[in-house]
């Protein structure tokens, strides 16, 4: 099988669907003869024209406002925001045309769309290029919320996305974008929205991450299981919405104990709806209070401190530890 | 500094018939009368419409809504023109379009008395749903004629805003991504002075608002938008661009809002009658009538027919509203996604058990 | 004291703001001599003229994008978004400038301004015209939040809100704006932001609420007490960020049971945030799972529908006993 | 139909120096030679400024930029004529502008290599911090410009941003607020071309940007961007206007991205160099130093001599970034609220603690 960088896999994943289906096309800033900034769109505009792939004007509203239109009219337009801080710009056109659409026209108009952004930390970026909001997204009915974290769930998600019926925010870890190879076959392939993987199974305490904190979790579940000899319980969210809650819930209810990692701010944040979905469905089961290991409540620093800004393996050990402690 | 800025200047605005119904000949389209009685028709639908509706939310029956006397030819002229594989994006404000692109009454009724079924547009119309959102449909718009090119359809998009409306940001988004797509759609600026109590000088630096399509590149009119030749003529040939791939056109509506914004507002509170006063004798279905009597197409009498015809019809359609409506609160989970995901279906069964609970249908 | 409903008692507020700080100044839609479209500026465009009282284009991305240049140039701007809705169509200028200038800077610009706008449902309105989003809000660091729940609350938070440093989200909940008068004193008020209020002190159980539901809330608390001899307490947060938390805390690790009322979406809403905070700050001391009694996750229904939509006294007292019987 | 569309027309370009350094006498504002030479001083320093930070992103040394080269006039051009009490807001690009208005270079250094403190603006200088995300500095640059109006204050904003800048609905929402509220601020569109990859002919329908500005009601012109004695002559009239109380003005900067878009991007994919030499020859500081020295207001050698300056100075500030710059991550909290409410004063600790247990200062 092939290996593949998360770029290359995303790149095969539109590239494939793009033949498949003549309904789908390319919308985004930089995305024709430049390939997109990170090269997601690379060759596709000299494969399949100007018609397809869309160099747009320098306006996110109109991405996604166009794009909505579009899928009114029968096209699947996959849709890219160069990175999520800026769909900010986009907010009123995504939460009022394209997560309602289809809801107030009482199914007249599904909105079969993609919106990829990269998202995430990590790149040394200036500000406002390493928003992880994903929260907002997940606070939106109408949408639904995918983050693979690697190159082959990536590839196979973003297929499922643009098959979809539904809009789909899609958001890459930049920081995993050319972080790894893995084998990626050349055959089409999906994994369904909405479930969770359990990446370990183990049974002392369940670790829940999505994105490239998947990285960082699975450093710091390795050196657990290996140095500190806890059978920690995986698992990768994938779908943020809708979210694999029957997963979720099963393995707490197993464990006992658990752990929530991500990019995204603490308050409201995707781990505050797991806890809150846990007490609802784990609760007799819980031993010891679910910790948020997240970034916290400010913006994202300048990047000389975004290390440190960010979670990393040794937090999530000392979390998952205070967690095995708690009596 | 010896640099000339660009001339705003102010132009011309289209006009067949005058206030007084004289004719410009030359640009009289001599339309058939079986195609005039239709227009007439619909200007006074519109308004018996638009009066019973008045009527029925002052007696509790609907919601806030926001009339539309006045503007009724601007209404019809921006759709007449259109095919039904073209596409329309009406305003709040569009009920005589929408009726002439085949809304019904009653789903009209329902949607301003706040049920569900009324919000879509009917089966077989290729619109959009209204937007309440000033500005927000413009886009979607723009986009469904991005997508005609895309599939090589020679049809185009109308869409409706109001002068309130051009200040949005994603209206000057959607006037440019046309442009430089040369999407086939036909932008109808309804400039009908204010935005609730906003008049255009608040609005605006410009004496008028062709100059915003100007801006982008985009062959921009203004229209008399009480002569519903004027405005049908305007919409008919940008129309005729758009589908010939020559790409948008603006067209400003110029009209005036005669009543209230809606029956939420008093417009007492910030404008002098005297404002008013002169578009009374600026009134579309009077002029237009002036003229299908002038021409011998329609006498008085036939006119006091189809008013009272429209009446009837209109009240008809109320009484199946009131006999048709009802609230369908188990349906509100039925929309959102293709297929209910789990959290969801729980969601959903939660709420239909309360329903349950208390009795609700 | 004169009694006054919630609409005056702002109008009040603002009145006096304005008497006391020339750089108070008011901006948005039909806010001038019209008075705003619910009256809360009635009057004022008359006694302050049009310079501290401007009524904008139509464009909300463009009345808080210049309030924060007026904000840094050291007025505080009280601006008003007609509906809720709309303010998605300023998003990014909340997000990127009004929350974060102050954290651009280092300290240098600080935003001292409020977005007022009436949220929520209950009064049979068209699409757009009742979300409840504050989680949006929530979420973004470098803003706070504040939603009152009667006239004499709303005054002393918006004195206080306009007072503050900081950029402040307040969201008045309108289907109170006229329900009923409260004693709301002529002399100036304030009430500090992040201060949640303990209604009716309980020990069996705590009902957490804001905004127009806890009227809702009262009515159930009533009935509970009353008719089902259940002392529950319960608290009106008033300020959703920053939030109460030690309030909360120490009332949960009283009582050991707790329902959360509020009319936004479920996922990712305030409650989950609540439980979040309560699993971290009271886990020891819950007897029950924490309820949430939330609108579901659907953009809020078309007006024929919203009194099944919206919770009522009902639903809260489903779940109340539901709590207590949980073992 | 026979109503004239608006005519776009293209507007003449203000120039007073050509390609050639061919001075237009009629225009040439002869300017003292004290402040040409410090006109020159400014160019060259940016240069220097600009290619040095490149070496030093190549080195590892800087984060990802947005190279200046062969915009340096319009930088200039568009600050010169601004006092301390007025303000100006700079785009992501404007090194030269940020230098005049007193940023040093080790703040800017510190700003690109990550360093928070090199973020805001200098303590006495009033700008506004530069903005990335596009367009988005353009509505708070007009709300100060109405701020100054609120309080009559005789000054004026200058906003910088690009022709890329000008397709988001917020700067057109910027363009009607200053036009309607008669703002002191003056538009530098600084149109270079190129947004990235896509070029004007993708972004606009319009050959040329100053008719944005016109369709919104606000003076507009073009001007020579790689001419700094029209840029400066027309920003100064700009500026005067606005401070007169006659409004804004739109000054579309004709130029060129001569460099890459930044230092993460490679123009090579998406442009052919045939695009670009044309531009060679107009170069800003070249075509500036010919007049210098054809005026005898500076010799090849004190041209020389200037060049070696500003490179010795950009190093010595180099040298000093690198002795001073280190990252703080202990103050991330300390400007997020006036006061730090509880729950972030427990992430605060939190943090710190983590700080402590990892050893880092
Ligand atoms: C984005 C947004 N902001 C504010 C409102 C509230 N509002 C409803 S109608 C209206 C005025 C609209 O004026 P205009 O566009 O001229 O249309 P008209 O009502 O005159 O037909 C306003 C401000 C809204 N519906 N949407
Ligand atoms: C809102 C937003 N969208 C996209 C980007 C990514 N981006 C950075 S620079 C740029 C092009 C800007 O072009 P222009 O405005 O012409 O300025 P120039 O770079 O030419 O100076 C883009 C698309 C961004 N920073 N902000
Ligand atoms: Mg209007
Ligand atoms: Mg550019």
């Amino acid at each position: 099988m092939p290996q593949r960088t998360m770029v290359e896999a995303l790149n095969h994943s539109l590239d494939e669907s793009m033949g498949r289906d003549d309904s789908v096309c390319i919308m985004g800033e930089d995305v024709g003869i430049n390939g997109g900034v990170f090269r997601v769109t690379k060759g596709l505009h000299e494969k399949y024209g100007d018609r397809r792939v869309m160099d747009t004007p320098l306006a996110e509203c109109g991405i996604i406002g166009t794009a909505v239109g579009m899928a009114i009219h029968g096209l699947k337009p996959v849709t890219e925001i160069q990175f999520s801080g800026f769909s900010m710009q986009a907010f009123d056109q995504i939460e009022q045309n394209m997560a309602r659409m289809r809801n107030r026209t009482q199914g007249r108009f599904p909105i079969s769309m993609v919106m990829r952004a990269p998202f995430g930390g990590g790149i040394r970026a200036v500000e406002h290029h390493s928003e992880s909001r994903e929260a907002y997204w997940a606070h939106t009915p109408g949408l639904k919320v995918v983050i693979p974290s690697g190159p082959r769930n990536a590839r196979a998600l973003l297929n499922a996305s643009i098959e979809d019926p539904d809009p789909v925010i899609f958001y890459e870890p930049k920081a995993v974008y050319r972080a790894f190879r893995e084998d990626v076959p050349d055959e089409y392939e999906t994994l369904p929205l909405g479930k969770a993987n359990i990446v370990r199974p183990g049974s002392d305490l369940t670790v829940i991450s999505y994105g490239a904190m998947m990285r960082v979790c699975n450093e710091a579940v390795d050196d657990l299981v290996d140095i500190h000899g806890v059978d920690v319980e995986l698992i990768d969210l994938l779908s943020i919405s809708p979210m694999d809650t029957a997963t979720l819930a099963e393995s707490v209810s197993r464990t006992g104990r658990c752990v929530i990692v991500h990019e995204g701010h603490q308050s409201c944040g995707i781990a505050a709806e797991i806890i809150a979905r846990l007490n609802e469905h784990a609760f007799e089961y819980l031993c010891a209070p679910i910790r948020r290991v997240t970034c916290p409540d400010l913006p994202f620093p300048y990047f000389q401190t975004e290390k440190h800004f960010l979670p990393d393996a040794d937090d999530v050990i000392a979390a998952v530890q205070e967690t095995l402690a708690w009596e | 500094m010896d640099t000339t800025p660009i001339d705003l200047g102010s132009i011309d605005v289209l006009q067949v018939l005058d206030e007084h119904a004289n004719v410009d000949a030359s640009r009289d389209p001599n339309y058939e009368r079986g195609q005039l009685v239709k227009m007439h028709r619909g200007l006074v639908l519109t308004r018996s419409f638009d009066q019973r509706m008045l009527t029925m939310q002052r007696q509790g029956e609907m919601g806030t809504f926001a009339p539309n006397l006045g503007q009724e030819a601007c209404q019809l002229g921006q759709v007449i023109p259109l095919t039904a594989d073209d596409w329309y994006s009406p305003s709040y404000r569009s009920f005589g379009a929408q009726l002439w692109r085949g809304w019904s009454i009653e789903r009209l009724y329902k949607l301003w008395a706040g049920y569900h079924e009324g919000f879509p547009p009917p089966p077989d119309v290729n619109d959009l749903p209204f937007s309440i959102v000033i500005g927000s449909h413009v886009l979607p718009a723009v986009g469904i004629a991005m997508g005609m090119n895309y599939r090589s359809e020679p049809n185009c998009v109308v869409v409706n805003f109001g002068d309130g409306a051009s200040s949005q940001g994603a209206v000057a988004e959607a006037l440019n991504y046309a442009a430089v797509n040369t999407a086939p759609v036909v932008f109808v600026c309804e400039n009908n002075g204010w935005a609730i109590s906003t008049p255009l000088s608040k609005q605006s630096a410009t004496n008028n608002l062709a100059v915003r399509g100007a801006g982008f590149g985009i062959p921009s009119i203004r229209v008399d938008g009480n002569d519903i030749l004027a405005m049908t003529m305007a919409v008919d040939e940008a129309a005729r661009r758009a589908r010939a791939g020559e790409g948008p056109t603006f067209i400003e509506a110029v009209t005036f809002r005669m009543s209230l914004h809606t029956t939420a507002d008093d417009p007492t509170v910030y404008r002098e009658q005297e404002l008013v006063d002169p578009w009374e004798a600026r009134c579309p279905i009077v002029r237009f009538e002036h003229y299908l009597q002038r021409n011998g197409h329609l006498s008085q009498t036939e006119i006091a027919r189809v008013h009272e015809e429209c009446d009837a019809e209109v009240i008809a359609a109320r009484d199946r509203f009131r006999a048709d409506a009802v609230a369908r609160p188990r349906e509100i989970f039925d929309h959102i996604y293709g297929e209910l995901p789990p959290e969801l279906e729980a969601q959903k069964q939660a709420y239909l058990d309360r329903l349950d609970q208390k009795g609700v249908e």
